[in-house]
């Protein structure tokens, strides 16, 4: 365990909309092949904290370390912070493949210009190379035929593989996923857990907020439960949904089954 | 019984303008209201646009042109029109210090305003304009001599009756002056001014005949051309 | 030059002469009638001719929709001198060959009816689409409870359609405002050619073009005021979302 | 018969696709082939030859005038309608005073406000007179040009503002999630999208904008309409030559729609 | 039985659409007081049945009679028939109070200007005493309060008890519902059927289109199956629910429970 290099560190998050704080001091240490699952209620802080990690919410307080580098932040005027270099944070996120929870597929581009997009305009890699890449990882998401599609005309199932090989395409070292089955009907949610299944006996690093609490128990390696913007219980699946000790735990795992 | 009266809606000084108060003056209007009263017409005035005032006449929108028309054999293949009222050359003027005559020599290579539908235009395209002059068209008169004082354009052909108000006004008199009249050409210059008419309205031209002919023996022709002239406007 | 004073007179403005705002203040009513005037008759032909473009014999249909694509494609300055000239003088042959005699078409009427032909061809398109809005079920009720063809027209199909119309009536109220300057071109006393006149007489362009433009904006924001009224008055029966 | 007056389906009915020839149409067309001849042999046309090179040379400048200001104009559109959705607010406010202004007023007295009102104060000043520009202040196509550009500018200003804002949010999200910066997340994605989506409208702003161009003949720009003016002044035709500039404008009408139509089919109906 | 008089009688109703037959000569009698309830699959040709009864479909062939007056019908050009006067159909309409599954009540009307239209803009009634029948009514469909809404602004339930409500107003002599409880969520199909129930109690002419087989059990006083554009079975609804001879009709029954 302690020979994997650190993914991710987050220490003491704190996050305030106005009068409210979602979030009130989380910390979480992904090492490198770590698959996290956090679950909680509705409205405990799960997607904030993702959202958090790649600046796309700015904290109120706390560091986020993504591969041994602190993002720099500075106070802005209103109480708040923000970051000190945008470059970095620009750099920072491409090594961060988000996948959302409504895909966010850019629409006016096919499948293929949506995953080498970050590739060749965020990363300069040459076209054909990430073209050649691209194909690979639709490939194996299953998705090749649909290259050339528009994301319109494919199904959500469909979509949300898109959406995956596009955050794998820019090689992140970590993956961070926000309900990326919540928007699909039952039968399309299978192809897409397969897919992030695949990813995790691959043993690549994945953050995931999920619902889907029998795939977290299989994929997981580690799960976290937030409430009320703090991590009540964290430990490996097995405990956490077999054993679990807080009332809070208990009664979300019994409300879900 | 009515008879509209088209003239240019815009001001063509000194024979038609508006005033602030909307209503129009000038040496036409006087001139139009002294052959109506003789003619016993209950004349209105109808301000139409200049460049469609041939059209306005044969469709019926006005029955009459008092608008400085000049006679000439081309319109008269559409309209017909009274004797002629009255008469004068057409002239050109120029920036004070632009040194240039009116010939086609001396507007070789400069741009020249007239005003659309007239015979300036079609004088000025063909010895000016083939002669190596830029002929620029205008919706107005006043526009042309409007761009000429702006130094827009270096020269303006239009009515030498018109040019010379312009050239009295504070505007004109401090920009330009009068370069010569232009050589005559009675086929596209005409006979003179006439009222324009609708081909066949012969009852009508005679009565308009007959009161120009009035009001020329008696005096009344005279009487209000003082107001605006120190010369003979009737012309030889 | 002598005008770089009077750029800055205002009394030139003054609404008694010599000062000119008394003429641009009866252009602008001239505007304005014509405006409403057209405006008008185009909804009258524009609803007209959604009638007869939804529920019209073939024929009817395929007129309409020449009428509408011409109107459409040709520009407003063309069909204004098309219409001016042309159109009246049609109107008043048809009516020396129905007996009426030559109808005497006054500017007004005149443009009134240009704008109100281009303007009809617009509302026809709004129209059609509004009453195509309508719920098909709404107009079945109304049959199943017994009224007539016109009844259900007058009562039902006309007032359900409005909601979906007043945005794109309130784009052509604007439109029609604007374009009665386009009869500047034919020689209309209106607004812009009184404007047009003042300048020229007093030489001072740029005052006179700033107080038109101002009293065209003054139209436009008053006017937007007052559809924001009405369409809150006709949406009242709409939800939010819709 | 009144059942199908009224009838339901009527209202729910697509432009029906079948024949374009019904037999109520051949004799429409009859009609209007007829109605063709007469024109063409009742009225006088003898004057198009010697015109119609003046006339193509105004075609020329309409479309350049058309094309001209359609782009300048769309470029100057793109950062209004941006402004007025996520500008700082002296932007918001100045982009919407410009759209309310411009759309406020008549295009004509626009162009004579440029034209004869802010074109006849240059030459007061003796440096304007004296610096290169004043070649081109000197005549009358830089004046139009502005005029509908920025007529064009404010138009599509407002429609670019709508289709700024209408670009779902989580697609500039997921832009920024990869790293992208903000000039490249404008330029990949924010732009492209918002194109798309208004490019429908687009259409029917440039075929208003092709029906604007006749107007900058009243500042003496020889365009089609000029030419036009001048055929009816030199042979006093009332009908012939405005019939003909409507079907030019029908014509140019048609091609631009039909341009538009393959540009649009060229972009994934479900994703625009 | 017998001296009840016949409020609507149909006779070898045929309809076809191009070249589908849906109804292939059906004839029912609903005498005053009868509550008839028609039942059948999708696509048997209930709902055209209905509409043929009040002209909105024009029957192919067969008549209809409402209260002893036969609808008069002419050939119209195509091979179908038309009614041979209009002004004899507008007046027969106005006796059937048709409520309609999506209830399309104007949206234009506040709901108390729904239900005084027909009343006095096809009856001729006066409008305050047409006001006065309207509130009774409203307040016995339990939506006195809601006379001055908009109708966008009510829930389905309330919305197809307005439409109730305004088919009641014309005082029919037989009221027509397709359908009017299934464009309704679960919790409000029962705030509908308990006034259509009322009406049963009442002995109000009914006939109703449904899918609510208990309720049909409860309510009808005779049911109708169709099939395939014939009637294939009807009786009083203990024999056609409890014993069903057809084996179609068995086959219906059990699908739908
Ligand atoms: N931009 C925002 N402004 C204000 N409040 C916000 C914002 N984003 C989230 N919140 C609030 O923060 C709280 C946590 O939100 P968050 O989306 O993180 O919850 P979640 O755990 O992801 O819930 P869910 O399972 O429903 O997605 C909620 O109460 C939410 O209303
Ligand atoms: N206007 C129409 N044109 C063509 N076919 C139609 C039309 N209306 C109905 N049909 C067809 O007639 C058949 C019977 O339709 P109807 O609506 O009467 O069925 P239904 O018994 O009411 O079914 P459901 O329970 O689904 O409402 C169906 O096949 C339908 O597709
Ligand atoms: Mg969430
Ligand atoms: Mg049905």
């Amino acid at each position: 365990m302690t020979e994997r290099a650190e993914a991710i560190a987050v220490t003491q998050l704190h996050k305030r909309f106005g009068p409210l704080e979602v979030l009130k001091g989380v910390s979480l240490t992904a090492h490198e092949g770590d698959v996290i699952a956090i679950i909680g209620g509705s409205g405990s802080g799960k997607s904030t904290f993702l959202r958090c990690i790649n600046m796309l919410e700015l904290p109120s307080a706390g560091t986020v370390t993504i591969h041994g580098e602190t993002i720099a932040m500075k106070k802005d005027g209103h109480g708040g912070m923000m970051p000190a270099d945008r470059k970095q944070v620009q750099r920072l996120r491409s090594r961060l493949g988000m996948v959302f929870q409504s895909f966010n597929l850019w629409q006016h581009m096919t499948i293929l210009e949506n995953v080498i997009e970050a590739p060749v305009h965020v990363l300069g890699i040459r076209k054909d190379e990430a073209i050649e890449r691209a194909e690979t990882l639709l490939r194996r998401v299953g998705l090749h035929e649909k290259r050339d599609a528009y994301p319109a005309f494919l199904s959500g199932g469909q979509q949300q593989r898109a959406a995956i090989a596009r955050a794998l395409a820019i090689q992140p070292h970590v993956m961070l996923f926000d309900e990326p089955t919540s928007a699909l009907d039952p039968e399309l949610v299978g192809e897409v857990l397969t897919v992030i299944g695949d990813l995790a006996k691959e043993k690549r690093t994945m953050i995931l907020v999920t619902h889907e609490m029998k795939f977290a128990r299989n994929v997981a390696s580690h799960v976290v439960f937030l409430a009320n913007g703090l991590i009540e219980e964290q430990g490996p699946p097995d405990e956490i949904f077999g054993a679990p000790k807080s009332e809070r735990l208990k009664k979300f795992i019994s409300s879900i089954h | 019984e009515q008879v509209r009266v088209g003239f240019a809606a815009e001001p063509y000084p000194p024979f038609t303008s508006p005033d602030a108060s909307g209503n129009w003056e000038g040496w036409e209007v006087d001139f139009m209201k002294a052959i109506c009263a003789e003619a016993k017409l209950d004349c209105v005035i109808t301000p139409v646009a200049w460049d469609g005032i041939i059209p306005a006449l044969t469709t019926n929108k006005i029955d009459m042109i008092i608008g400085s028309m000049s006679i000439t054999a081309e319109r008269q293949q559409t309209i017909d029109f009274s004797d002629k009222y009255y008469n004068s050359p057409p002239g050109i003027i120029g920036a004070k210090d632009a040194k240039f005559d009116a010939t086609p020599e001396g507007l070789a290579g400069k741009t020249l305003g007239v005003q659309v539908a007239t015979i300036h235009q079609v004088y000025a395209n063909k010895y000016f304009g083939a002669a190596g002059a830029t002929v620029k068209e205008y919706q107005t008169q006043d526009e042309a001599n409007n761009d000429l004082a702006a130094g827009r354009i270096d020269a303006v052909q239009a009515d030498s009756i018109a040019l010379g108000d312009f050239l009295k006004t504070e505007q004109g008199s401090a920009c330009c002056d009068m370069k010569g009249t232009v050589k005559d050409d009675p086929e596209i210059l005409g006979l003179g001014v006439g009222v324009g008419l609708r081909k066949g309205e012969t009852e009508l031209k005679d009565k308009i005949n007959a009161a120009i002919k009035a009001i020329r023996a008696n005096g009344t022709y005279d009487t209000f051309s003082k107001k605006y002239f120190d010369f003979d406007v009737y012309g030889g | 030059m002598a005008d770089a004073g009077s750029l800055i007179n205002w009394s030139l403005l003054a609404l008694e002469p010599p000062g000119w705002g008394g003429v641009l203040l009866a252009g602008l009513w001239n505007s304005i009638q014509i405006a409403i005037g057209g405006y008008g008759l185009g909804l009258i032909l524009g609803t007209g001719g959604a009638m007869g473009k939804l529920y019209g014999g073939p024929v009817t249909k395929d007129l309409l929709e020449v009428y509408t694509t011409l109107v459409r494609a040709v520009p407003e300055l063309v069909l204004i001198l098309i219409l001016y000239y042309a159109g009246t003088d049609v109107l008043s042959q048809i009516s020396i060959a129905f007996g009426w005699g030559a109808v005497d078409i006054s500017g007004l009427a005149a443009g009134i009816f240009v704008i109100g032909v281009v303007q009809g061809a617009y509302s026809t398109e709004v129209i059609r689409g509004a009453i195509k809005a309508v719920p098909a079920g709404q107009i079945e009720a109304a049959r199943a409870y017994g009224m007539s063809p016109t009844q259900i027209m007058r009562r039902i199909t006309l007032p359900a359609m409005l909601p979906h119309a007043i945005p794109g009536l309130s784009n052509l109220w604007l439109i029609a405002t604007k374009d009665t300057a386009l009869l500047a071109v034919v020689g209309f006393s209106e607004l812009t050619l009184v404007t047009r006149q003042a300048a020229g007489s007093t030489k001072a362009y740029l005052l006179f073009f700033c107080a038109a433009g101002a009293l065209y904006l003054m139209i436009t924001l008053l006017s937007n005021v007052l559809i924001g009224f009405i369409e809150r008055h006709y949406r009242r029966g709409m939800t939010r979302t819709a | 018969m009144t059942e199908q007056t009224v009838s339901a389906m009527a209202l729910t009915e697509l432009p029906s696709k079948q024949s374009f020839f019904k037999p109520h149409r051949i004799v429409l067309m009859a009609i209007a082939a007829i109605f063709v001849f007469c024109v063409i042999w009742f009225m006088r046309w003898e004057w198009v030859p010697k015109y119609s090179g003046a006339l193509a040379h105004g075609v020329g400048v309409t479309l350049l005038m058309l094309f001209a200001t359609s782009i300048l104009g769309f470029f100057l559109a793109v950062p209004i309608g941006l402004v007025q959705v996520t500008g700082p607010w002296p932007l918001k406010m100045l982009a919407k005073g410009f759209c309310t202004i411009i759309r406020g007023t008549p295009l004509l007295l626009q162009l004579w406000l440029l034209y004869y009102g802010l074109g006849s104060l240059f030459p007061q000043f003796p440096g304007i007179r004296s610096s290169f520009l004043w070649p081109y202040l000197r005549e009358a196509w830089p004046y139009g040009v502005a005029a509908l550009t920025l007529s064009f500018a404010a138009y599509e200003g407002e429609v670019m503002r709508g289709a700024f804002a209408g670009v779902p949010p989580g697609e500039l999200e997921a832009a920024r999630a990869y790293g992208m910066s903000p000039f490249t997340m404008f330029r990949r994605i924010w732009l492209p999208r918002a194109v798309y989506r208004a490019l429908p409208t687009l259409n029917g702003e440039t075929v208003l904008q092709l029906k604007s161009t006749p107007l900058v003949a009243t500042i003496t720009v020889i365009d089609a309409y000029a030419v036009i003016s001048k055929v009816r002044q030199a042979t006093y035709l009332t009908y012939e030559p405005l019939l003909l500039l409507a079907l030019i404008y029908l014509c140019l009408t048609a091609i631009l729609v039909v341009a538009f139509r393959y540009f649009e089919s060229k972009i994934p109906s479900r994703g625009a």
